[in-house]
């Protein structure tokens, strides 16, 4: 049999998001280490070396850099296909790029799974290869509507939104699904700022957000921009109640050793929170796996990167085939509890349209230098403090 | 006397039927899907560099923003297929003819400009108009378009796997845009480029309209390159304004001319020819690393090439000047 | 709309297009005066920005501080890219324009991947500098401190310049560089000598935006393209030949852009920046003040 | 009949200094016409004003009897007005043939008819050697000479040559006078702007004096260079004698 | 003082002049003279370092100039006026002439020849503030020479200084060129008036077709009869 199964992972290694590429591809290096040694986790193919449905062949995991352009991610996947022949494909970060790569495994009959693709629209396209094993951002929004409805039945005041979102893909999701919930939920939005990602400046931006002093400010940011709006704010003296981050840079150390001393309080959704390692040490201990290749501790991205090669892995190895039909089958008949993973989720079972809709977001507070789990409250190891330092 | 002129461009012609011929052969012996792609890509923007080369090239005005004219190619065709369902092969044309449209419209004002006023009036509007697609909402905006793919077919030109419909679709539109050229090399807009592009003011003073032969090079080199963009968005089949309308992609039109020759015939096939695949294969193979070093091998080989070969890598093919090019020396005092 | 708002507005945006006009001014000096096309210049930007940041990581060294040491490294940096690079391509006896474009193109793709390979492409930020994050507010008005100063180098550098190029023989001599290379020779003048020192002092002044950038901007190995386009916008806004123009050009961009936002939704601000441009150029083709 | 080209009261300012001021002259059918005078006269701004490069201050252009004043140059050379530049402009990127058809293609669209016209004009001023040659490579002479061509090429009814025939050997310009002579019997009429008297004097049928701007005297060239005001504004004393 | 030995220049391999060898002395005024093309401007270019020669030297005081960089052959003492000007054309008369005085940046009294300058060509005074290009062909022609004597060269070369210039100020050209050699400088002129260069010349050469064909002194030149014939037109 096959000593060897090829995965191809599709990232950004170029360009204005090469660090996130970079950053993942720690993270798929340290799954598939777990996956071909043998270590004491409760991690599906963790105890065992290599694919033991595959007389126990080893994950390859060959990488290509798709500069976040669809045309280019469309090659690559093409190119891992038939050249590298890989029996799937893991990707992308941007959204759009998973469009056009996911669009190519489905024309090859080759499962893609979005590690850390946010979009809702994905898998509603009706493709029979396409798997998410994350949350995508409406989940994600709802969670954070779900905290304000509770807050608010403490008797805390939350009336006003003020929305701050790039112009791209997830950007535009993003702030979409926060809309659609304010209205159906009763909150007013008193701003809704689409600003361009990468911006030199976002002075008027800010302006606007602090004449809109709304209960809480939302935004929906990469980093570059994450640091830009704090340093802003903090310029311009606009000091918010509350920050509930759509993740993104809010999750990265880069934002929080630029300007963690000004977002003392904020909060940010997310699908991973490393304070679980109370409840299963070998989060920790895979974290730490992670942190010795790449400096950083697990955030919310490189954890779904982990786990997506984990569910694939263990797909492939229940398939018993490099086939990507078998594989594909395989994948729609996974369930693997929650406490099997390194995420706070349920369990990881895909709907007929490939989406996991027990992967439960949780939000995340960062306090004392660190991020704690606030909500829901069966995850939750502390209270959120409320308003904001 | 003008027997060599014309031998010149019947063996142009030639050289390149026979290397339209070969390039039709080719996918019959290299099979490989990801080698196909290249080659598609390096047809289409040895397509989209020809085009660019005869405004900017032949006419001398220096456009960095036809990402504009790609993109609205490649909007118009996703758009009227998506919405009103009308054929990419009429969204091609309706691109061609909208951009064409456009293109003279910006020149009214723009062509007074010059020099880098010019260039960077271009890169500009390109960049606008992507701006204001990317938050238009109908058109998708930052969302993009998603061309649903059903089956094969002709009539939608959608092929699910094969590359060959699209190799054999951008190797005609790479020939179309070098034919164009070739024929209007010799015409008299031609020539009138050539004069407006060396010295405008004494091209207008052997009565050459200057302001409609810009006009004329702005309309054909749009309508091409937008027949590119369609052709990219049915390639693709997902748009979104930054991977149609991108400031990169007026770059990489221009890029391979320039490599190959700027106003030269043969210049932006040649361009294309090693660009294109140099791009795709640095990052390919490079690229997965995460360390740069595809940017660097890139970066570092355009400088090279565009140092050791100002004047475009044509001029490695030029003959060597012959002694009939004597000056005249009328030997008076003897 | 409050008052207060548009003071605001206008402020930050006279501060910001100050700082603009700091980002432009070595392009001013290298696009403008020399007329040289540099497409790295975001790159320059870049490594400025690295240089502050490594210089305080590794020495503790305030930006403020390491301000003439970057500039002098970018000095140094610029004119060896002259010498190595720029000057033959200027050398092209048709098309030079293309060819700058073309060459430079390549040095800022170059100059991104040796980033990427020696700094990762982490987003670096200096967390705290005596300025950094520190404002002044008067009656409700703030006026970060990074961008006062970053204003106030921004017009000595313009003034040094305007001095530099109207004032001395070498700045004619750059001028006359410019006009034609070949013929300086005539009057005894190095070209190579006179570019090479005309690119290390363009380098130099993009060094000191970068110096005051890292204070409040953060740096990866692409944050140049963020404001080579507005750059170029400035330079030519205010017009070819012109050192005040590329100043007015960039308290222009600065004020139209902190102004468009209180019309259009912000993620069109640059479309404002834009539309100044051409409207400015339709009407004036040589820019605000532009000689050439 | 009227005549073929005439000035009324050109008047032509540039910040402050007046190049032109109420010029008016005359150029009939068949003449060779020199304008002659002192540097920095206004002769070749004269020229630009007729040729159409840019629109005098005051004052009306009529060429073959209709006012052109208000044509941009390009259409002034479809008229038949054909002009060379003092500071020759060539299209240096192109070879000489290819710079002369572009001056042929003004009379036709045909390739084949502009080339052979262009052959034809290149063959009449001994270019012909260096059709294939790049116009930047030319030296100066060779590319005054082709200012010509190109000139001759667009077919006019009115040359205006400025400085043409400088820089050559007394025997060259025997040469440059025969070819200006040539040049007129096809019809064409001439109006030149030169320096040297020795071609001046035998070649012109009337040489009209401009000075600071103003038409100072015109009439035939061996009276006007008797003029005592020409000769101190611009042939010097030497010339006075033996001319 | 200037000695060109069997200097051989080549045009992307044509052979414009070859073996050709002349020499001036200080003080001397030195007339080249020649048809079209026999490579006059050539032999000048050699000279200046704007064509590198292919074979022989060329001295300067006792200095071997030949494949020196052309701005420090200006540096040594040699301006150059070539044919076609090479004026800044955007740049002001005034910039242009102080271009010329580069070489002296540091001296007090460095714009000194200004005035020689202004009392040759009293229409440069009145234009300072123009740009070049604006300038009418005469004028062009006044400001390159204004240029070149801002350099204070020990050796001017002129290429046909009287081009477009009015035959009044030709002869004051000559003359100049004289006050110049009287102020302390050797001229080398190429010129097609050989009549008016004869005159204030010492001695000439002529070149035919890339070689010397002739060369002695300015009455001895003026006397041959195929030069009569060919150049003088008489
Ligand atoms: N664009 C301009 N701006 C300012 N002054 C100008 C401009 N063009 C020409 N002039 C001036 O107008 C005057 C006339 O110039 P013109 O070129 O017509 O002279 P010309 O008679 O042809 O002289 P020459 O015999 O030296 O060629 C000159 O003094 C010149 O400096
Ligand atoms: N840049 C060039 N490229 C090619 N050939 C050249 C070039 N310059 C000059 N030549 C050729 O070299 C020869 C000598 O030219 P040169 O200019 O020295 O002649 P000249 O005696 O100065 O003529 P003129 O009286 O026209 O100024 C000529 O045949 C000319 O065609
Ligand atoms: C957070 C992001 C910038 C990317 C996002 N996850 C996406 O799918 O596009
Ligand atoms: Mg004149
Ligand atoms: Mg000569």
């Amino acid at each position: 049999q096959t000593s060897e199964v090829k995965i191809g992972v599709i990232y950004p290694f170029s360009g204005a998001s090469a660090q996130i590429g970079v950053d993942a591809q720690r993270a798929f290096e340290t799954a598939a280490e777990i996956i071909n040694g043998k270590y004491d986790f409760d991690l599906p193919l963790a105890r065992t070396e290599g694919l033991p449905g595959l007389g126990g062949a080893k994950i390859k995991l060959v990488f290509a850099d798709h500069q976040a352009d669809p045309q280019k991610g469309r090659a690559e996947a093409e190119r891992l296909i038939t050249q590298e022949k890989v029996v799937a494909v893991i990707g992308s970060y941007q959204s759009a790029v998973a469009v056009t790569a996911s669009q190519i495994c489905e024309r090859y009959q080759i499962p893609y799974l979005s590690a850390d693709n946010s979009s809702p629209s994905l898998h509603r396209r009706g493709l029979k290869y396409y798997f998410r094993a994350a949350p995508h951002d409406e989940m994600f929004s709802q969670a954070m509507f779900d905290f304000f409805d509770a807050l608010k039945k403490k008797g805390t005041k939350i009336e006003t939104l003020a929305l701050f979102h790039e112009d791209t893909i997830f950007g535009t999701d993003s702030s979409n699904a926060q809309l659609k919930l304010a209205n159906e939920r009763g909150y007013k939005i008193v701003a809704d700022i689409k600003y361009r990602a990468n911006s030199p400046s976002l002075s008027a931006e800010v302006q606007q957000l602090k004449a809109a002093n709304a209960d809480v400010l939302m935004p929906s940011s990469y980093t570059t921009d994450g640091i830009l709006l704090v340093k802003t704010m903090a310029e311009l003296g606009y000091k918010p109640n509350a920050i509930v981050a759509q993740d993104a840079g809010f999750s990265e150390k880069a934002l929080y050793d630029a300007v963690g001393d000004k977002l003392e309080g904020v909060i940010s959704r997310g699908s991973f929170s490393l304070d679980l390692a109370a409840k299963r040490p070998m989060v920790g201990k895979i974290n730490d796996m992670f942190k010795a290749k790449s400096g950083k501790d697990f955030n919310d991205y490189s954890s779904r990167q982990f786990m997506g090669l984990i569910v694939m892995a263990d797909a492939i190895n229940r398939a018993k085939s490099t086939d990507g039909e078998k594989i594909r089958d395989a994948l729609a008949a996974t369930d693997m509890p929650g406490d099997q993973t390194i995420m706070p989720w349920k369990r990881v079972k895909f709907d007929e349209s490939g989406q996991n809709n027990d992967a439960d977001p949780v939000l995340l507070q960062y306090v004392g230098g660190k991020f704690v789990t606030i909500f829901p409250t069966q995850a939750a190891v502390a209270e959120a403090s409320w308003p904001m330092k | 006397m003008d027997q060599a002129f014309i031998q010149r461009r019947r063996r142009d012609l030639v050289i390149a039927a026979f290397l339209a011929a070969i390039a039709a052969a080719v996918p019959l012996f290299v099979k490989d899907v990801y080698v196909q792609n290249i080659m598609v890509l390096t047809l289409m923007y040895a397509a989209l560099s020809q085009s660019w080369n005869i405004l900017s090239g032949y006419c001398g005005q220096i456009s960095l923003g036809h990402a504009l004219y790609f993109g609205l190619g490649a909007y118009t065709t996703a758009i009227l297929f998506t919405k009103f369902g009308v054929l990419p092969w009429f969204g091609m044309i309706a691109g061609g003819l909208i951009s064409a449209v456009i293109a003279m419209a910006l020149g009214y004002p723009c062509f007074r400009l010059g020099g880098h006023y010019f260039v960077i009036a271009t890169i500009v509007i390109a960049e606008i108009t992507l701006l204001l697609f990317q938050n238009w909402d109908w058109a998708g905006a930052a969302l993009g378009i998603d061309i649903p793919v059903r089956h094969d077919s002709w009539l939608t030109f959608q092929f699910t796997r094969s590359k060959l419909p699209y190799f054999y679709f951008a190797l005609t539109l790479a020939c179309v845009a070098w034919f164009v050229t070739w024929r209007l090399e010799d015409s008299k807009w031609g020539y009138w480029w050539r004069a407006v592009k060396d010295n405008p003011v004494a091209a207008e003073s052997l009565g050459v309209d200057v302001f409609n032969s810009k006009m004329g090079a702005a309309a054909v080199s749009a309508f091409l390159v937008a027949i590119g963009g369609s052709f990219y968005a049915q390639f693709v089949s997902y748009i979104d304004p930054e991977s149609v309308m991108g400031f990169q992609f007026s770059l990489l039109m221009a890029l391979p001319a320039v490599l190959g020759g700027i106003g030269t015939l043969w210049g932006p096939m040649l361009g294309a020819v090693i660009l294109i695949p140099l791009t795709e294969l640095t990052r390919s193979y490079i690229g997965g690393s995460g360390r740069g070093v595809d940017l660097i091998v890139y970066g570092g080989l355009i400088i090279a090439i565009s140092l050791a070969r100002p004047q475009g890598l044509v001029s490695l093919f030029s003959r060597k000047r012959k002694p009939a090019a004597q000056p005249v020396r009328e030997a008076v005092a003897s | 709309m409050t008052a207060e708002t548009i003071i605001q507005s206008l402020a930050s945006g006279l501060l910001m297009g100050l700082l603009y006009g700091l980002i432009a001014v070595g392009l001013a000096l290298i696009f403008g005066l020399m007329d040289v096309v540099n497409f790295a210049h975001g790159e320059f930007l870049m490594i400025a920005m690295y240089a502050s940041f490594f210089l305080f990581a590794y020495f503790a060294l305030d930006p403020l501080l390491s301000a003439p040491l970057v500039a002098a490294a970018l000095f140094v940096f610029g004119a060896v890219v002259y010498l190595l690079v720029v000057r033959f391509a200027v050398r092209a006896k048709a098309n030079t324009g293309m060819v700058q474009i073309f060459s430079t193109f390549g040095l800022a793709v170059l100059m991104r991947g040796v980033a990427q390979y020696f700094f990762t492409p982490d987003y670096r930020s200096i967390p705290h500098s005596w300025l950094g994050g520190k404002t002044i507010s008067i009656g409700g008005i703030y006026l970060p401190q990074p961008q006062l100063v970053g204003a106030l180098i921004a017009i000595a550098a313009f003034a040094g310049l305007y001095f530099f190029i109207h004032r001395t023989d070498f700045g004619r001599a750059l001028e006359a560089t410019r006009e034609d290379a070949g013929a300086v020779a005539l009057v005894g003048i190095d070209k190579n000598k006179v570019f090479a020192l005309g690119w290390g002092l363009g380098a130099a002044l993009v060094g000191l935006a970068g110096a005051v950038m890292s204070i409040f901007f953060y740096v990866f190995p692409d944050v140049g393209a963020s404001f080579a386009t507005i750059a170029y916008v400035t330079v030519a806004l205010g017009g070819f030949g012109s050192v005040f123009g590329a100043f007015a050009g960039g308290i222009v961009v600065g004020l139209v852009e902190a102004t468009t936002t209180l019309i259009l939704p912000p993620s069109l601000k640059t479309v404002g920046i834009y539309g100044v441009y051409l409207l400015v150029v339709f009407i004036r083709p040589r820019g605000l003040f532009g000689s050439i | 009949m009227t005549a073929l080209l005439e000035t009324r009261n050109i008047t032509q300012r540039f910040s402050g200094l007046t190049a032109n001021s109420d010029v008016s002259i005359s150029v009939g059918r068949g003449e060779i016409v020199g304008l002659i005078g002192p540097n920095g006269a206004g002769k070749s701004t004269l020229f630009n004003l007729i040729a159409g490069a840019f629109k005098p201050t005051e004052g009306t252009i009529i060429f073959d009897g209709e006012d052109v004043t208000a044509l941009p140059a390009a259409e002034r050379c479809q008229r038949g007005i054909g002009r060379t530049f003092q500071v020759v402009k060539s299209f240096e990127s192109m070879t000489v043939i290819e710079n002369v058809i572009v001056g042929a293609l003004v009379r036709t669209t045909n390739m084949r008819d502009a080339r052979r016209k262009a052959h034809e004009v290149l063959a009449f001023c001994g270019l012909d050697a260096r059709a294939d040659v790049l116009a930047s490579d030319l030296v100066p002479s060779e590319k005054r000479r082709l200012e010509v061509a190109r000139g001759l090429a667009t077919e006019p009814k009115l040359l205006l040559l400025d400085e043409v025939l400088t820089g050559l050997t007394p025997v060259e310009s025997q040469k440059g006078v025969e070819l200006v002579r040539r040049v007129r019997d096809t019809g064409i009429t001439v109006l030149m702007v030169e320096h040297v008297m020795e071609i001046v004097m035998p070649l012109v049928d009337r040489a009209i004096v401009l000075d600071l701007g103003k038409v100072l005297i015109e009439g035939k060239p061996a009276d006007v260079v008797r003029d005592p005001k020409v000769i101190s504004a611009y042939l010097g004393d030497r010339h006075a004698v033996g001319a | 003082m200037l000695s060109v030995r069997d200097v051989t220049t080549a045009y992307q391999g044509l052979v414009a002049i070859s073996n050709v060898s002349i020499d001036v002395e200080k003080g001397e005024i030195v007339c080249v003279a020649g048809a079209n093309g026999a490579g006059k401007s050539t032999l000048l270019k050699s000279i200046a370092g704007a064509e590198r020669p292919r074979a022989g030297s060329v001295t300067f005081d006792g200095n071997r100039i030949d494949g020196m960089a052309q701005h420090l052959i200006t540096a040594k003492g040699i301006a150059y006026v070539p044919e076609n000007r090479r004026l800044f054309p955007r740049l002001s008369v005034r910039d242009n002439l102080r271009l010329g005085s580069y070489l002296y940046r540091s001296e007090p009294n460095r714009e000194e020849p200004l005035d020689f300058v202004f009392k040759l060509f009293p229409r440069l005074s009145e234009r300072l503030e123009q740009r070049a290009e604006t300038l009418s062909g005469g004028e062009q022609q006044m400001l390159a020479i204004g240029r070149a004597l801002m350099t204070r060269p020990r050796l001017l070369m002129l290429d046909e200084p009287s081009q477009g210039i009015m035959p009044k100020l030709v002869d004051e050209i000559f003359q100049a060129v004289k006050r110049i050699r009287d102020a302390g400088m050797t001229v080398l002129i190429v010129e097609q008036r050989m009549a008016e260069c004869l005159e204030i010349a010492d001695r000439a050469y002529i070149l035919q077709t890339g070689r010397v064909l002739m060369q002695g002194t300015s009455a001895e030149i003026s006397g041959n009869k195929d030069v009569r014939r060919a150049y003088l037109g008489l």
